[in-house]
Parts: C-alpha cells; structure tokens; sequence
C-alpha cells in the first residue's frame, strides 16, 4: 500500500511529477506537443521538465496536431513511446483520423506484433467561459472503438497513479485531464505508486443510491452528496476512473448495494457514457434496481459563453441536489 | 497608387477605433468584468484597416481567434463587439460566443473562431458560393502565421487555386504563435512564396503600413472581383501585447524586438507620413481621435448596461 | 399518403432520385466531393447527375476531405446548399474538426441569424472485407454532438424520404448510408414523399419483444424475427431511421407494449446509440420492462479481414436468433 | 553512377515478382478466391524495386493501398503477402488485415494503409524514433499524387524538415487518384517541387527506370543516414490496370496515353538496355523469369492450403 504523506500538490503538479518519474526511468518516453517545452505547457503541465529533457525528449511543434499525432504514432510504432499532447482536447478533433484508424488498430491488425505505446493528453470541459470549441467533453467517443483507453483523473492523486500506469501500457491511452482541475489540490505521496485501469474508485461510501461521476463532476457529485446527506440520503459516489476499460463489475456491485443508479458528466448524454452505465445496470443487475437509472448530464445545447447560459447548460451542485432529490422522492 | 485623403483619413478612423477599443478591453478585462479569454490586436491595426477598406458591405470575412479588430473594421458595430464580449444579450452572437466565436453575416462577417486555421477552408467554401451564385462578393480570410503551418492551409489553398476562386487569404504573420516563433515552427519562412506551388500570386507586404495593405489588397479583391481568382497576401506584423490577455509576450520575445516594433507603430506612422505628405492635418486626426472617444464611450456604456441573456434561451438555436 | 405504386429501385439509385429531384427544386445545392462528377460515385451514388447538372454543381476534389468538408460548410454559411460526400464515413474522420466545430455550432452561436444547411454523406459498415478503416460504424458519435442530426436510412424508401426531408433541412444533417445496402432493391414511389426526422418506422409489428435495429441490421432483425416468429415469439422490429432527433416516445410506446427491448447494432456497444435506447427504456418506460433491456452489437474488436474473423464479430441472423432466444428463455 | 551487375540483376528480380505476383493476384481474385478489395502495383514496379534495394531489413517502410510491391521489395516473404491477400492465419497479419494492413515489423514493413496519405505523418515518427534511438534506420513513406495534395503530406514533410528526420518521401505520381487526374485535382502539378518551400531537395526521376530510381533513391537514403536530413521524390509512374480490381481504366484514361506507358514498361526497358549495354545476358533474365515462376507457385500454394484464422481468435490483441 501507498504510504500517506499528507504531501498537498496540485492536479497539474501531479501530471508533471508522473511525467518526470516516467522519462526518467523509460528513456524512450518522447513527448510531443504545443508549448510543451520551454513554455511548459499552456496548462503548465510540462513545468520544468523542458529543463531536465531538453529540446530532444520535448518535441515543440508548428500548429500541427494531425501531424504531431501521426508522428507520435509513428514513433511508438517504430520503438519509442510516444506522448501528443494536443493540449486541448477539443484539437486532437484535427487528429480523429490518425487516432481512430491507426493507433488504435495496429496493434490488433498486426496480430500483436506491433505495440503503440502511445498516450494522446488532452483536456476536456469547460473553464472560465472559454466558449464552446475549447470546452468540448467527448470522452465517450473514444470508447467507443475498441483499442483506445480512455483515462479521466478527477484528482491529483489520480492523475500521477493513472498518468505512470498510462506510461507503462503498451497500448494507446487517451489521457483526459479537465482543464478546471488543473490548480486543485490534493494528497500525492511522494512515494511511487501506480493506479490499475478498469478499477473504480468508491470516492464516498453511501447506502441509499450510486452516482458514477467522471472528471469535474465527481467533485460536484462529492458536494451534492455532503448536501443530500443532512436529508437522510446517502449517496456513495463512484469515480470509474477508466471510462475504458471500464470497471462493470465495480458499479454493478455499487449498484446492488444501493439498488439506484445515477450519472452525474459534464458530456452530453445522447450516445455517451451515462447509456453505458445504464447498460451496466440493466444487464449485468437489473433485478437489484430499485428505481429507474437516471442521468445528469449537459443539457443538449453546445457550451454558451454567457455565464448564465453556461451555468443553465452544465450540471452543478444545485441541479444535481434538486434532481437526486426529486429522483428519491419518486 | 495614390490613396486619396478621404482614404487616410478613414483608414486612420479604423485603426484608431481598433486601438482604442483594444486598450478598453484590455483594461476590462483585468478589472475582471469580462468573462473568458482575449486575444488583443493591438500593433496589427493597419492589416484589417487596410483590407476591409476594400470591401463592401455584402463581402465576407473569416476571421480568427484574434479578431476583435477584424469584426470591426469589417463594419459590425463596435457596441455589439463590446457587448459580446461582455456576454451580454446584446451582443452580436448575443452573448453565446464571446471573443473567439462572433458571427454578424448581415455585416458579412462569417465569425470569429478558436480553431486555427479552419477558416481557410470555410473561406473557399464562402467564394465557392459567391462564385455559384454570381453575386460578385469577394471573400477575405483572415489567419496567423501560426495556421499557415496546418494542413488546412494547404488543402484550402489548393481548392481556391483550383477553381479559381474569388477569395484573398490574408496571413498575419506576426512571426509568433503563442510562444512559438515560426523559425522553429517551419523551415518555410517566406509564406507569400508558398503560393506558387498552387499558381497563385503571393505577395508580401509591410503590415505597419496601412497604405501598402490597402493597396495589396485593393488589387487582389478587385482581381478576385474580375474572376481572377485569389491570392495570398503575407501581412508581415507584430502583436505589441502577449499572446492573450495573461500572457506578457516578453520571456519568449526580446526588449529589443518588440521596442523595434513599436517605433513602426502603424497608426503613428500613417498620421506622421500623411501629415509630412500633407495629405492631412494634424487637426484632422484629432478629431478623429476625439470622435474614437466618444464611439468607444458609447460601446462601452452599451456594454455595459445591457442585459444578461435569458438562461432560459440556453437551449434555443440548437437545431 | 403516398400511393404505393410499387415501383422497385435500389438504395443507392433511390438516393439518386432524391438528389435529382432536390437539385432541380433547390438551384442552390452544390454538391462536393471525390468522383461524384463523371464518375458517378464509386458506389454509382451520383449516377448520372453530372450530364445533368455539370461541374458547376458537382464538384469533384483531390483527396481533401477536411478541405472540402470545410468548404461545404463555408459554402453553406454563405447562402447555397451544400453536400459534402465523404464516401466512406471512415473518411469523414479526415474533417472532424470541421464538422463539431464549425457545422454543428453555427447556427447555434449566431443566435440562428447564421444556417448551415449541409449535408455530410458517408457510407458506413462493412462490405465484402474491405477490412477496419474502411467499415466503420459510429454514427453515434455525430449524435452526441448537439447541433447536428443524423440519418441512418435501412431501405430504398426511406433513403429517398429521408433524404430529400435532409435537404430542406436548414441544420447540418450526417447522412449515412449502409455500404453493403446500395444494390437491395425495394419499393420507391415516382411521386414525392418525405419522410421526417424523428419518427421511428416499424418494420414489423409484433407482441413480444421490441428490436431496435439500425441501417443494415434492420434487415437482420427482420430474418431474425421471422424464424422467431415460427417459435412463437412475436418481435417488433423498430427503426429509429434518425439517431438525432431519437423518436424516444416511438421506442417507448413500442417497449410499453412489447415490456421489453433489445438492440441490433453493427456499431460497438461501448458508449454508443444501445445505451440511449438503454436509457429510454430506463428514463421513460422503466416499469414497463418484463426483463432486462439487452444488445446485440459488434464484439469489441476491430473490423477483422477474414470473413471467420469478422463474422465473429458482426452480428448475423444467426447470433441474432440464438441471443433473443435465450433471453426470452431467461 | 555505374550500377553493378548484381544490382541490375537484383533489381530485375524483384520487378519480375512484382510482376508476376500481382499478374497471379489478378487471376485469383476474380476467380473468387480473394476476399476484399485489391489495387495492383502493375506499371509501377521499378519505383519500390530501385527504392528499396537501396534499404536494409531494420530499415522501415510506411506503405499504401496499393502496398503489395512495397511490402515484396521490401522484404516481406512472398508466401506470407499472398497469405494476407487470403485472409489465412499463416498471413502477415494473420488474416486479420488484408491488402490495406499488411504489416511485418520483423522486416521493417510498418504497413499498407487504407487511409489515403496516412503514412506521410507517421512515417515522420518513424523517423524520429531512428533519430532518437541513434539507430541509423532511414524511413521510408512512399505515398501517391492523390495523396500529396492532403494536408497530411504538407504536416508531414514541415515537421520532417524542420526536424531534419532521416526520412524520404517517395510521390508515386501516377497521374490519377482514382478516376480523377492531377490536373483536375490541384494547380501544383510539379509536386517535387514543392519540396523546395520546405528547404528540403525535391528530385523528379522516371519511375519506369529502375536504375535512375535506384540512384536517386540511393542518393536520399544516404543523404538521410548521414544527418542530411528529409528528400522529397517524386517519380513519374503509370499504373497499368484500373485502379482496383474492378475499374478497367481505360474510360477516364486514353487509349493512347495507356500504350505510350506501357511501351516503356519498366521490366522491358531494364532487361533490353541492360543486354544492350551487354550488363546481362537473356539466360540470366530468363534465369531469374524461372525463379520468380517457381517462388509464386510455391508462395501461392502456401496461400492456398493455409488455414483460415481460428474464429475464437477474432478478439485477440485489441489491447
Ligand atoms: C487547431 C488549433 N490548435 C491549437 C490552438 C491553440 N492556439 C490558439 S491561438 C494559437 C496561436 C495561433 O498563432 P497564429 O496563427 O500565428 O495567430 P496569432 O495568435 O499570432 O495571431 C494556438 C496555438 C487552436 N486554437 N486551434
Ligand atoms: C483519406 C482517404 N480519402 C479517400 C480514400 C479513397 N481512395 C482510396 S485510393 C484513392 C486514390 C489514391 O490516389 P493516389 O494517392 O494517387 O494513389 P494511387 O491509387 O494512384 O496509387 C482514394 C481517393 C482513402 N482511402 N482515404
Ligand atoms: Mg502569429
Ligand atoms: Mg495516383
């Protein structure tokens, strides 16, 4: 087990520190990107490592992203592992083609043959009213091909745990950090630990209903659940963590301990993930529901810069309190 | 070529208006009543100036992430600029945009965008149609230096220069992106001669000079206009300020360069040539200056008192 | 109503059809892509249309799939039409950025004063071994993104209602055909009929069960169901025809007779459209549900090239009739 | 430079499987044998002949759809290619990949590709691996016409150059994609030239001499191991079929233009100078005709009685 230091650092301190411990020990690690390397990262999330990794190892690019992912991909293919940072992840929409069609299947189409170590880091959400092609949340659609994992962090211990183990698999991950996350703070042992995929992190245990949150939302799941709790309901809040693999078997256990399911995501619902979640309950334990799953998601409408529409059209605390609410009562 | 007075004294009007309201917004923006991020114009002034005063009304513009002064010189009312910024109702995107995302096609101003480079592509496809429909508009497309590097760039040039189409791509290479310098983006430095490879003429000119630009890009729209097909125009320029609002734009750019740049300021260099030439005089421009003043007082006071949008419009205008 | 006059033409002459008789109404429409001019398509999907219509308005490109997807977008922004034919869907992932980006937003952050009346086509699904990067399936993707519909039509009548309803639409619409349904044949009407979106079809009405299946895999469900049919088990067989608008009310009035539903998909399960069906059967007929909601889709592993190895992974007739047999037996 | 006999003849061998191995794929699959689709390389073979004699095992190679005389040259055994084309489980994909996802990592054969240009930005990555690795390996991406005019092929060579990768570019520019010729898809028609704007040498041979492809590609893989960096080649080919099996090519193509290239079929045109020159004598081209007759029956055969991959491993390596 990991030792708690009580060490306090930042969601994006956590990024660095994996990133640092990785291409210390795996000198084959080359990250490529945007402003990766002197500037650090947009987000900061490469500080400092441009000092120790220099220009060979931090592979600063043009305006480039199809071209700096199939270079990425081409590189883990050739023998290196290889990170793309494409910053936001609304950009590697540049890139959905040299994802989809090649990183992800070369490995099954070579009959294992060829590995891609490859990790594709982006973030997601909306932050400080960016507007709407900067706050894009489609982690579902990488899911959705078989090949690709698909990493959500929603803490700073998350991200260094799932960041080294993402450094350490030999298959593509795509590495989603959500931009609002980036200066929280949290509990990061100094210590060298890794987080399996495909395990679910039980964020609160509760009795009375399961909420599966991912990223942001599992903090606003957190609240809402502190909220709930005074009115006698106890929600237990569920972090996959992977959104692929996912861990099935650790939310339907939730769910038959609480025998009610609820997803809180920024995404939007329609084809996403909360559908995935309700297949977990319908087919894997249906005869331990209770009540309908039910969904809290972005309402359908692309991310307004407007506060006040921004705020109408994600979940937060207040939605989340009232509809859970209403949804027990029901 | 000579600019006639009324010219200069208009082109001053513009870049005045885009100085001037660019330094409001800079101030706003820190004082924290603006929501999102602002990329700042100021130093490129003379390049919209000097474009959008060949167009009409009906022409259109893509434009970039940088592009207050584009929607403005372009003809979109600087109350609406300001309101959108402001995310308010009475913005031209009606406060759903913001910065990177303002749309005013009734001034023929086809957006704003926070995707580099992808209105080089959306441009052809704006000739195209004015090329369909024989409605003689001529189609500008605004980008950086920095999406001069993406595929876009190439694919959307080559389309142009193949069905002849009557679009001018304007590059603003203010030779950084964010803090890459295009020497270590690209080895292809001279982005004007790109356009060879597709038969397009490329032209260079000094973006600090509202005149040349607006000769450049006089010929160009009017080739554009006669069926000549499009161009690429290479704006050489400098942002004065960072990147975006946050960003000093002095760690990865020298004292020395930026100071360099400065001493060319585009709207000091046409009032101060134009009064040498005595073209105009030094009360004219005053009171040009005094009328900016007022306009942005005006905007900034509309602004500021218009009304949130309705959240309950969050969903309007999906489909 | 339509008079039936039972006139039979393929899929894709159907779409022909709609074409045609949308060109000649709409003088706005241009159409573009890569040998859709005097090729006629490399599916015969503009058959004959250039003689008619010319360069002018069939625009034959070099490989520039985000070039031309951009540019059909601009194209429509600025007054006309457009039809950007990406061929293979798998191709669209080339322009992806242009499509959620751009198409999807404008209408919406212009306060409407901006329309984007465009369609984007591509073929989807696997046709004699084309092999993965030539037979994807994820038209969920495009229905999790707000802004843009997305049609999936299963024959030669709705290919042609459907499409001629998506080009008086004024909203991006994903058109998408099934690759291995161009040459089936089917009743098409000479005279005009559109079909609207959101309005789900049932192929085959029935007592037990209700299917939901998608483009090719309709005509699956329907063998399927007939051999069923002679065990006594009645299925329904729906057709959502559009995944964006969803008829949710049409699958729910369905389920709430049937009391139960399965899915039929050549998509991959994983985040995709069986979780919304999923979650209509959860959020609007819950207690209607006699069992489990189930789904029949793609196993998670890219499309392979051998026909053992991809009719191990494709649903057939057969995986259809063996999986709802146990179901209804369980 | 004088190219040595051997080479002449090692060159002639491997167009004559080339030949020869597609002429049989042909028969095969209309005789129904071959599940999916296939493109022939026949008309093209001195281009991935005179390129990859030139390469070593552990050098790479980023393939095409039109990828079976890419993966023979370059090593690729002939019985597991025609294996692939099956769909069996002895294929170099074991059946799971086809005509467009071959792949043989062991010979340095990094893929076919059904993603038109796909390649260009990967094999970059390729290149900057060997780079990083100090491995001395040079990358090679052979790509077509069709394929340079997508943005890929500009992001690709940009970061290439401005990298100095060991990696050469190969434009087999056989005048279509598909149905739709050069000159309908772009105005750059001189695509090695297009080199130029990248700083990087751009080299136009004739792709039906095996020799000067030979060379020219010798001269670039050198340049390449030595640190000097990317080269853009472009060689003028033909295909002599349709561009799938399917496609007869001769309604978009004249009848003329066929013959004028197929006169200058680069088998002939190296066995006949090479005995005009007195290099090689008809026996030891006849030798070689035997040989390759001999390795595609027993290739083939292989083919023919291998076993189909066992459906229980349909779900194997998706991670
Ligand atoms: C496709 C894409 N990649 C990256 C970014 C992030 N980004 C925003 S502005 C910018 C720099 C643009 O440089 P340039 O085109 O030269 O315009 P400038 O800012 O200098 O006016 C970058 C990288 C983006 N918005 N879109
Ligand atoms: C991104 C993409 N767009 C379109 C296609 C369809 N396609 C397959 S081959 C081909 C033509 C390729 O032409 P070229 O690059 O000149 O190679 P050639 O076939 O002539 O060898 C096209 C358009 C594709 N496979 N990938
Ligand atoms: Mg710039
Ligand atoms: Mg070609």
């Amino acid at each position: 087990m990991v030792t708690n230091g009580k060490r306090e650092i930042t969601y994006g301190d956590a990024g660095v520190e994996a990133l640092g411990e990785e291409m210390r020990r795996d000198p084959s690690i080359v990250y490529i990107g945007q402003g990766i390397g002197p500037r650090g990262g947009n987000f900061r999330q490469t500080k400092g490592l441009w000092a120790e990794f220099g220009d060979h190892r931090l592979r600063d690019t043009a305006i480039t992203e199809l071209g700096e992912t199939g270079m990425a991909i081409g590189a883990a293919m050739a023998g290196n592992r290889a990170i793309v940072d494409n910053v936001f992840l609304d950009f590697s929409l540049e890139a959905m083609t040299q994802i989809v069609q090649q990183a992800a299947n070369a490995h099954f189409l070579s009959n294992g043959e060829l590995k891609v170590p490859l990790m594709v880091r982006g973030s997601m959400g909306s932050v400080r009213n960016a507007g709407v092609q900067h706050s894009h949340t489609f982690y579902a659609w990488f899911a959705h091909i078989p090949g690709l994992k698909v990493v959500v962090p929603a803490t700073p211990y998350d991200v260094k745990g799932l960041m080294k183990t993402a450094l350490r698999d030999d298959c593509p991950v795509i590495f989603i950090e959500h931009k609002a996350l980036y200066n929280i703070k949290g509990n990061v042992p100094a210590e060298e630990y890794l987080i399996p995929f495909g395990k679910a992190n039980i964020c609160r245990a509760g009795t009375t209903a399961t909420l599966v949150a991912v990223g942001r939302m599992v903090h606003v799941a957190l609240d809402a659940a502190r909220i709930l709790d005074q009115e006698g309901i106890s929600l237990e809040v569920l972090d996959p963590r992977t959104i692929a693999p996912l861990d099935r078997e650790g939310i339907a256990a939730s769910i038959r301990k609480t025998t009610r399911v609820a997803v809180v995501e920024e995404a939007h619902a329609s084809c996403g993930f909360s559908g995935e979640v309700f297949s977990v309950a319908c087919e894997d334990c249906f005869d331990s529901l209770d009540a309908p799953p039910k969904r809290i998601c972005a309402r359908p409408a692309p991310n307004a810069f407007s506060p006040k529409l921004e705020n109408r059209i994600l979940p937060d605390v207040e939605r989340v309190v009232t509809e859970i609410r209403d949804w027990m009562n029901s | 070529m000579k600019i006639d007075k009324q010219t200069v004294l208009e082109l001053y009007r513009t870049m005045t208006r885009l100085r001037e309201f660019e330094m409001k917004i800079q101030e706003l923006y820190r004082s924290g009543v603006l929501p999102g991020f602002v990329h700042l114009y100021v130093g490129e002034e003379a390049v919209a100036a000097g474009v959008c005063a060949n167009l009409s009304k009906t022409d259109m513009v893509w434009s970039t992430h940088r592009g207050h002064g584009h929607a403005l010189a372009k003809g979109v009312p600087g109350r609406q600029v300001m309101a959108e910024l402001w995310g308010k109702a009475t913005g031209c995107s009606a406060g759903r945009g913001g910065s990177m995302h303002m749309y005013a096609p009734g001034c023929g101003f086809m957006g704003t965008n926070g995707i580099v480079g992808s209105g080089i592509t959306m441009s052809a496809g704006g000739a195209l149609s004015a090329q369909l429909r024989k409605s003689g508009q001529v189609t500008v497309c605004f980008f950086g230096d920095g999406a001069s590097n993406s595929g876009s760039f190439y694919e959307g040039l080559n389309l142009a220069s193949v069905w002849n189409l009557p679009v001018v791509y304007v590059c603003e290479n203010n030779l950084y992106a964010t803090e890459m310098s295009l020497e270590r983006a690209t080895k292809s430095l001279d982005i004007a001669a790109r356009a060879a490879i597709f038969k397009m003429p490329g032209v260079t000119v000094d973006g600090s000079d509202a005149r040349r630009v607006y000769e450049a890009a006089g010929e160009a729209i009017s080739r554009a206009r006669k069926d000549g097909g499009p161009t690429l125009i290479e704006c050489k320029t400098y942002r004065f300020h960072g990147h975006h609002e946050g960003d000093p734009g002095t760690h990865y750019r020298s004292k020395e360069e930026i100071e360099s740049w400065k001493k060319r300021d585009p709207i000091k260099a046409l009032r101060e040539s134009s009064m040498a030439e005595k073209v105009a005089g030094a009360d004219e421009f005053d009171a040009i200056d005094r009328e900016t003043q007022a306009w942005l007082e005006d905007a900034v006071e509309f602004g500021r008192v218009s009304p949130e949008p309705d959240p309950e419009t969050a969903l309007d205008f999906v489909w």
